[in-house]
């Protein structure tokens, strides 16, 4: 197998720039990069397009690198719950693009796929579509969407092995497996790294030949947004 | 009288039919699990990727890896399944989910949604709703019927940019139940104690009334 | 859960009419829906169009429908290593529409998800691309491709569940997952059916929204097209 | 001499660089994997679903749901992966895969490939191949340098219909390695004992010889 192991996250992110485009995995806070995103702020890098579905919280995620101004635009789905995003959005400092979250989806998976471009009713009739190519299929208006072009794509997974094989827990999974393979280079961090061989074929959500980069993260976080729980 | 949220949240539970795979947009909506016919099988799709998507955790229980679309902890099922993005929305414009239940800050006699952004004030981003709204056959919308300044949300067309065109088919309010066709809002029931005259005051859009209205949440 | 099952083979092929539109997995003989197709061939409906990457081979597979006449039209990309297939079709008795693998592959998946159209690079200047829209993205030629219509999805898993979850077993999964929720009607056979809570939620290939109907197959013969072993 | 399916294997073999993922074709290109160095890591990818497929099963140990593109029982290495079809030509159409090798009917000198279909003849169908060849950076052909009635399979222009356009960059034949650029033949290196005047005497297309073409496969 091809060994696809760096020896930590500052390895792991050789090469990033500024001025670049980032895909970074997660929903909300949950299953997101955390030790990628701490290394880009130690780094420093700026003017960065990030496309993530969400944009962290005011002091964890991507929320990090807002406080830091380290990026230019924030391609996203949703941005609720964070108040300097707001604030810089709505002053004009950070440009936003917001788009659907399936089309976000759909548009990462299309990266991965070489699908250069594809029809999608949403967004049809909305600000959204304007400026777009749309088109009728089956007695219903569509729009054009493009893949995302993105010169890394950092992701975090449950388990991995050395030849970058992937395994997502619950619905830490979300944009994660979509994203690996959409950039030019794909990162992935694991809260378990075990040797090849271990994982079950038949069990692997992304097979390493999407992924570039795999060390096991440390002092993962892993908070939770909404704690929402019944009382017995 | 207004029906309250959880009232709200029981007559929408009445729409859920037995095999019905159900997408519960943030607010309301996820207070529509809570209401559903014990007797019938459904089953919850939270499009962060799953489906079988079980109550709150007990306390104690929670598990970060484990949230529906509103980041609230969950828990899943037996029979539960975990997907990736793409694949939700594979479910969702598919039309593989049979039902969408979501909130509105503005619906249009023609069907058309608003809920999504207020220019200038108020942007937190379309999520799912812009592909849901697309692709559902049968979208219920769940909300107030007036906003906070008294204003109606029934309105003859959107003042807000969209989520959707023409997609909406019933309305849950506070105050009533509607269908919206044929360009118009056609009143089916109204909330226990509350007047028809009070309906269509709280309306701004074209509002059909039958004959007869009867009162929600009849047992 | 929404229990999907049905009693045997012929429930499950309950509906399906001559004329129709119909999906099958598989790849060679490898991950066929043996039962399935046997009682298509019980039922006697013909004038089929059939979407499967192979044909079977003369007396196994979807070569038992072409031996009763039952398919007027193959979708298929590979379907060498088949006698009465190669006569039928140069005789004109057999519709025959070859299609790149990927490229079929991808509007089953495009059905199962909503995406009416796309565009691929594979067959650009080629018969396949003949009468086909075509257009440059990235300095390279694509064709706008697709999705399937269908009217029933014949696939075969290795383990289900009563919701219809659906794990599949080695290469054996091949087109079948792409299959799934790609008609009006999914019939899911599995060598073995489990009760609800059995399967890792975190393991499910296909969750059970894309399958309509599931059961327990029997007397699979699993044929090895080209049994080749190293000796000891 | 003519080289025979093997030693072309061997020759192809040496293009196999450390770190690439490698999808074979039927026939020739499926013995280029007995011939990779040891000392490299290289994962084979067939498009029916498998990525880290080993070598033949051990007699007795042949899986019915284990198998490669060409039907043929294979076994997984530790470290393998296995996937839908869609899946497998998401790697194949992303440019994942880096490097393919195939067989075919004819080449062109501008790249151009046939090896689908006689008309009227031989209908075996495309498979994977047109995916492959519309995506793949690096494609090497694996073929006798001429047919069975002795027609050279190296043209000006193919005559049989196409399976991609100007993508073919290199050959590898019983005869010689070329490449393919500017619209013609490049000879790299030619087979033990056979003769530069026997390359161009079986070469149909134009062929451009540099003054010194050294053996294939010198230790």
């Amino acid at each position: 197998m091809i060994n696809k192991t760096v020896n930590n996250v500052a390895e792991a992110c050789a090469g990033v720039e500024s001025g670049m485009t980032l895909m970074l995995g997660g929903f909300g806070l949950c299953g997101i990069p955390e030790c990628a995103i701490g290394e880009l702020q130690r780094l420093g890098v700026n003017q960065l397009t990030c496309i993530s579905n969400n944009a962290g919280v005011d002091d964890f995620g991507l929320g990090l690198l807002l406080q830091t101004r380290q990026i230019k635009t924030m391609i996203a789905s949703y941005v609720g719950e964070n108040a300097e995003f707001e604030r810089q959005m709505l002053s004009g400092e950070l440009e936003v693009q917001l788009i659907p979250q399936g089309t976000l989806a759909q548009r990462c998976q299309a990266a991965q796929s070489g699908i250069p471009a594809f029809y999608t009713p949403a967004g049809y009739g909305t600000e959204v579509g304007e400026g777009k190519e749309s088109r009728e299929f089956n007695g219903k208006m569509h729009l054009l969407e493009h893949a995302f072009e993105a010169d890394f794509s950092f992701v975090k997974a449950w388990k991995g092995d050395t030849a970058g094989n992937l395994i997502f827990k619950g619905t830490a999974r979300n944009f994660n497996p979509n994203m690996c393979g959409a950039a030019k280079i794909t990162v992935a961090e694991v809260e378990e790294l075990v040797p090849v061989g271990t994982l079950d074929p038949n069990q692997i959500h992304i097979p390493g030949i999407f992924v570039q980069r795999i060390f096991q993260g440390t002092d993962y976080q892993k908070r939770i947004e909404q704690r929402t729980v019944r009382s017995k | 009288m207004a029906l309250d949220k959880f009232q709200i949240a029981e007559r929408i539970a009445q729409e859920v039919k037995d095999g019905y795979y159900v997408n519960l947009g943030i607010g309301i909506p996820t207070l529509v699990a809570n209401f559903v016919r014990e007797d019938i099988s459904v089953e919850f799709q939270s499009e962060n990727g799953i489906l079988g998507m079980g109550p709150f955790p007990w306390e104690g229980e929670e598990d970060a890896d484990l949230i529906n679309a509103g980041k609230q902890t969950i828990t899943a099922l037996p029979g539960a399944a975990f997907f990736d993005s793409a694949t939700s929305f594979s479910m969702i414009r598919g039309r593989h989910v049979d039902l969408t239940i979501l909130g509105a800050m503005e619906v249009a006699q023609n069907g058309d949604i608003a809920n999504w952004k207020i220019p200038g004030k108020m942007v937190k981003g379309m999520g799912g709703a812009m592909d849901l709204v697309a692709s559902a056959d049968r979208i219920i919308v769940a909300m107030t019927h007036t906003n906070k300044a008294g204003d109606s949300k029934l309105l003859s067309s959107c003042t807000l940019p969209l989520t959707g065109v023409g997609c909406v088919k019933k309305i849950v309010t506070d105050l009533a139940v509607l269908e919206v066709r044929d360009n118009a809002f056609h009143l089916l029931e109204r909330a226990p104690g509350v007047t028809v005259k009070e309906i269509q005051q709280a309306t701004q859009g074209t509002l059909i009334i039958p004959d007869e209205v009867p009162e929600m949440l009849k047992k």
